[in-house]
């Protein structure tokens, strides 16, 4: 094992940790609320609005989202009408670009993640609900979306973790983040495993951190399905 | 050891150095170079067309003999695998927009020969970071042209790595980036595709700067094929071949 | 009759697939009235109940809470109520206790018991828990109100139902089997808030199997047949000599 | 015309190729996804599992296929392999390399991640089932196996299916990255085409099409099934 | 008591977190029983029939089935079942009425009835669906045998609990309040059915809030009270002037 090698490395690759985590923050976050939004679109009712919501996640689920990011970078460019409107200035950065297709394609499988969230939420519970006066937002913010995005949890931390990887693909853009970095150290050392294992440990304890951090709330949001008391330690008090 | 049948990988992708035809099979100025040389060498010659980011790795792993695919000889290199000795040398160019304001630097036309330390061209050096200064210049990531252009230009110029040159032309078409700095043979079969959008700006830059050329990359354990295949190179530079092919693919002289 | 019409149902119909599950019931309550809703198992009590405040949308017929109408309109070849707003304005006004509970498990039983009144009804916070601590200590499971549904016992979780549906004080409540999961003595203490609640002036509609309920505490009984209104009348009638041959089985011993 | 001639099956068309790629696809993700739902099942039942070892086990096997980037997985996987192989093959006095099929490595390699996912899927599913059905199953003296195939399956089942159909569709997309052993997917054939023609946009709209109607086929499946799932359920939430 | 005990509960206690439940419960009951289990809401009736057959691990105490002891053993510090297997053919002779139906969603409801003779019992299907078929017309729910437990009424469920239950033909029966959700004409029809099983010899265990079902179907009766036995005797002397104050109390109007 060659330790300075990897030590310097390792050093060199945390200095791109930043523009990863900027990628990862900023997509999931617009993805996001871009996701809410097209649920809503969605199962709202509207037939117009839901056709355009199913199709939205078709094309951007059903297609990889290297493809995605070279049509939105250099893809949008070659519109002289895009490249001469108001929203060039940004769109002419890689940064914004990168963004901007992670967001697109995660709120694809993020609606349908908080869809199957939705399918889950028992139905007399909703009756109970509505009984009461309760409908459109309140309903949704008080009842269905705590319940929906408890159920939506596990699913939603893969595809959170998903997007950590994802941002990798922003080198395709230009932007330089770790495995951008790692593959341009590879092809100047050659010492391609040394190089890789060195960005695998560094986004596994990343993406063991958001796991870990997923699987407290995931506590935290469900007492409600422990057992009454701290008897069973850690157990499934599903079966015996 | 006896060598009957060697395979030689190519990316396929690289017009026009190497390209796939849409029936699947493989055409350029290296299929129809390798052909020559697996003639001379009287061995059966098997072409596959496998993946850039993983072909140096899968040499040295035994899933092919020789890499054909515009391998430059370098001294990173040099420490993994053994070259042979080299059957093309490119020289390499600044590209431009043909409606910027970089077009036309002093010296467009020319070529200037360079040593590695520059010594032979220092003044073209000079004139042309006087005409970009303030430019955004793409370079194609991890290639001896990175280097050049973060030593010379990393003061006067804002530098945009890209991980292909083809993505990087597409944004010199459309205006991110004022001047691309890449092989002169491979710009120049960018700018049929630009519809003379794009064009040399300043000199060609040739001589050793960039290393001596493009050379075949064998194992290091296989002395006996490097041998071989430096026989067979000779033979076709000395037969005219590969300044034939050239012509053919490059339309200019790319013998070493 | 002096006193004020609360609700009035005209002529519903619904059916499941091609399972006609009520035929037509209209039902007039006023201030004040405690009607049992009596039936076989599956006769269609609970789906009547669910007519009523819309989580079913009858076939047909026409509901008005407060003398107000519930409105509807057609949308692809179902009638769907035309205004939102009016639905859960007058659903808010319109208390359910469903026959199984229904409580949301991811609340304990007092944010249960409070979601009502503070959110819909946007009433102040601390008034609210003040509200519904009285209202679980009257059926008795004021101890469990930081428990979660899953971990109480079937009769804690009517009670917590039942305390529910009261915190957002109706002016009709509707009661699916209020007291099936009870034992006698919580069954007394049950039906005596409701009496207390009737003298108040509170409308309920009560389907119940309980036949000392329907005789002692409701002033009307409705036997439900068929998915028609078998008989109807004051118990004392009912449970003389009145109501039907059909009746006077399914009362059975009771009857005698 | 040109386009047709471009991408149709003459002589000068890409279509072929293209098709070719597809089917290359299609077939690594299948033999993957089956491949992952084995291990998927092994992985949740171990995560579910009473040993506190055992759900460690689990718990590590889904972090680690998670959490580091696909492609240093088929790196390893495909030059790992190949290494093990070889030293293996020495043992028994074989001269020189053995490779690993492409096929094998890269269907291997994806599937190891894509049962790491079915894992999480199966477990979310496992939980939704409503605790009281599997109580009755234990009440009749159902054993374990038993109470696994007749109740908890067909629940889990039922759940997952939009899970797995997802699974299905980051895996299509994951063996985009199997190209590194030389396999001729979808991905790669896009790439080709376009760097021999210089058709950029051209070959990566025809490739994203491509996906789109992979996933469009198997979404129609997917559907079916989770209709044909939830007959049983009630109306689900209906209007918002 | 020349009959063979069925039944064996030495001294169970059970705790859910500080809150202790059960604290020392014990009975035996014999070939032919029929034990009303009566007590208050939250009295520990469902966690005692849970602990029977195991649902619930008691924390302490000894449960004999058949004149089987179930063998427990500790792990983590916690009591647990030493054999799988023995659990399993015990259980298979312990039938069970959940309080809340428990029905398997996805599937019908004959196939639920005939899911415990089919994969538990092993026997032939369609001798299982013949006898399931008949059951299911005995609690008057045969002509639903195809639809799903979602689409039932409260009532159907319950009905259809019980035929599941009894379809596995077991020597003890456990009712958790199986007549909860039925109307009166139903009630007396399970109750002819459970004393029709009572002559064929079936122990049964029932928790009820029926008084009607303690004082005439059962011949012994068992009030529970904070976690304990707090009267125990047959029907006519309970009912009579026995019991204690509490149960008096408990029994209210019933009593008088
Ligand atoms: N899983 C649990 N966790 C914590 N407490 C529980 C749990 N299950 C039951 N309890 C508590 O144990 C007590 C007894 O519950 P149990 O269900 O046995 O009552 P019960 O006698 O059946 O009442 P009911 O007649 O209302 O059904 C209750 O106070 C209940 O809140
Ligand atoms: N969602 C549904 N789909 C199909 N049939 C249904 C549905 N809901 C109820 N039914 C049927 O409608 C009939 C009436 O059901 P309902 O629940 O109103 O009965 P009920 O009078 O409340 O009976 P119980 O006293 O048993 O609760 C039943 O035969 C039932 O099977
Ligand atoms: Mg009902
Ligand atoms: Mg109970």
């Amino acid at each position: 094992m060659d330790f300075p090698f990897l030590f310097q490395t390792m050093k060199t690759l945390l200095a791109a940790l930043p523009v990863t985590l900027g990628l990862f923050s900023l997509s999931v976050l617009f993805g996001g609320f871009l996701a809410i939004l097209i649920v809503w679109m969605r199962v709202g009712g509207n037939p117009i609005l839901s056709r355009f919501a199913r199709g939205y996640i078709f094309v951007f689920r059903g297609s990889p989202l290297l493809i995605q990011m070279f049509l939105v970078f250099y893809g949008l460019g070659q519109f002289g009408f895009i490249r001469h409107s108001f929203v060039w200035p940004a769109l002419r950065e890689p940064f914004v670009c990168a963004v901007l297709s992670l967001a697109l394609c995660t709120a694809g499988y993020t609606a349908e993640i908080f869809r199957f969230g939705l399918r889950a939420v028992p139905p007399r519970e909703i009756e109970a609900a509505r009984a009461i006066g309760m409908s459109g937002f309140l309903l949704v913010r008080r009842i269905i979306a705590p319940i929906a995005f408890r159920h939506a949890l596990p699913a939603y931390s893969t595809e959170i973790v998903m997007m950590v990887k994802s941002t990798a693909l922003a080198s395709l853009v230009t932007v330089w983040e770790v495995t951008g970095v790692a593959q341009r150290l590879i092809s100047q050392t050659y010492r391609t495993m040394e190089v890789f294992l060195c960005a695998a440990i560094i986004y596994l304890v990343l993406n063991f951190l958001i796991l870990q951090a997923m699987a407290l709330l995931e506590h935290y949001l469900s007492p409600h399905r422990r057992a009454a008391a701290p008897l069973v330690p850690g157990g499934l008090p599903v079966s015996r | 050891k006896e060598w009957k049948t060697v395979t030689i990988t190519l990316e396929g992708a690289y017009a026009p150095w190497n390209m796939t035809n849409p029936d699947g099979t493989l055409g350029g100025f290296e299929p129809e170079l390798a052909k020559y040389l697996c003639d001379h060498m009287k061995v059966e010659c098997k072409l596959v067309a496998s993946d850039w980011d993983s072909m140096i790795t899968s040499l040295n792993a035994g899933k092919f003999d020789v890499i054909m695919d515009a391998l430059s000889i370098t001294e990173e290199r040099k420490k993994i695998i053994d070259f042979s000795i080299p059957y093309a040398h490119t020289h390499a160019a600044f590209a431009a927009s043909k409606d910027s304001s970089y077009t036309n630097a002093p010296g467009t036309g020319t070529v200037v020969k360079m040593e590695p330390d520059l010594s032979g061209g220092k003044d073209s050096v000079e004139a042309m970071r006087t005409a970009f200064k303030g430019a955004t210049i793409g370079i194609q990531a991890a290639t001896v042209y990175a280097k050049f252009i973060y030593d010379n230009f990393g003061d006067i110029a804002t530098i945009r790595e890209y991980k292909t040159g083809a993505e990087r032309d597409l944004d010199l078409e459309t205006g991110r980036i004022d001047l691309a700095f890449d092989d002169a043979v491979y710009l120049n079969s960018a700018f049929e595709k630009a519809n003379g959008e794009l064009a040399f700006s300043g000199p060609e830059i040739g001589g050793t700067i960039f290393g001596i050329g493009e050379g075949l990359g064998v194992r290091q354990s296989d002395p006996e094929l490097k041998a071989m295949l430096d026989d067979a190179i000779k033979a076709a530079l000395a037969d005219g071949v590969v300044k034939e092919l050239s012509m053919k693919w490059f339309k200019t002289d790319v013998t070493p | 009759m002096a006193a004020a019409t609360r609700l009035s149902v005209r002529n519903i119909h619904k059916s499941f697939g091609a399972h006609e599950v009520l035929r037509g019931i209209s039902l007039d309550a006023h201030d004040g009235d405690v009607i049992s809703l009596l039936g076989a198992s599956g006769s269609g009590k609970s789906t009547f109940l669910r007519c009523i405040n819309l989580l079913e949308i009858a076939d047909q017929g026409e509901i008005v809470v407060d003398g107000e109408r519930i409105e509807m309109t057609m949308k692809n070849g179902h009638a769907v109520p035309a205004s939102r707003k009016q639905v859960d304005r007058i659903r808010a006004e319109l208390g359910m206790v469903f026959q199984s509970f229904n409580l949301w498990s991811h609340m304990t039983i007092l944010d249960n018991v409070i979601e009502g009144p503070v959110h819909v009804l946007k009433r102040p916070r601390a008034e609210c828990i003040a509200e519904a601590e009285a209202l679980l200590e009257k059926v008795g499971i004021a101890e469990k109100r930081h428990a979660y549904p899953a971990h109480l016992s079937g009769g804690q979780q009517q009670r917590a139902a039942i305390a529910r549906a009261l915190a957002m004080k109706p002016k009709v409540m509707l009661f699916d089997e209020p007291t099936s999961a009870l034992d006698p003595e919580l069954v007394g203490e049950v039906l005596r808030v409701m009496r207390s609640l009737a003298e108040e002036g509170m409308t309920m509609l009560v389907v119940t199997h309980e036949m000392g309920f329907a005789r002692n505490v409701s002033n009307r009984v409705i036997f439900m047949r068929s998915g028609e209104i078998d008989s109807d009348g004051p118990p004392e009638e009912l449970f003389g000599k009145g109501g039907s041959p059909a009746f006077r089985q399914f009362i059975g011993t009771f009857g005698k | 015309m040109w386009l047709v001639e471009t991408l149709g099956f003459g002589q000068t068309g890409w279509g072929g190729l293209l098709l070719m790629g597809a089917l290359m696809t299609l077939c690594v993700t299948l033999a993957a996804l089956l491949l992952g739902a084995v291990l998927g099942a092994i992985v949740a039942a171990a995560k579910l599992s009473q040993s506190r070892a055992i759900r460690t086990a689990g718990g590590v096997y889904t972090t680690i296929f998670r959490g580091v980037p696909e492609l240093l997985i088929i790196y390893l996987v495909y030059f790992g392999g190949s290494s093990a192989v070889t030293a293996i093959g020495a043992y028994f006095g074989f001269e020189g390399f053995l490779g690993m099929p492409s096929f094998i490595a890269g269907a291997l390699a994806v599937g190891l991640i894509c049962g790491a996912y079915q894992a999480e899927v199966y477990r979310g599913a496992f939980l939704a089932i409503p605790k009281g059905e599997l109580e009755a199953a234990e009440a009749i003296g159902m054993h374990r196996f038993l109470r696994f195939r007749r109740i908890i399956m067909p629940q889990v089942l039922r759940f997952a299916i939009p899970g797995i159909g997802n699974v299905w569709q980051l895996s299509l997309k994951d063996s985009a990255l199997v190209s590194v052993t030389g396999l001729a997917d979808l991905m790669r054939t896009s790439q080709v085409a376009a760097g021999s023609t210089r058709q950029y946009f051209l070959f990566f709209i025809a490739g994203g099409c491509l996906y789109l109607v992979l996933t469009s086929m198997s979404d129609r499946l997917f559907a079916r099934a989770e209709r044909r799932a939830s007959r049983s359920m009630p109306a689900g939430i209906g209007q918002i």
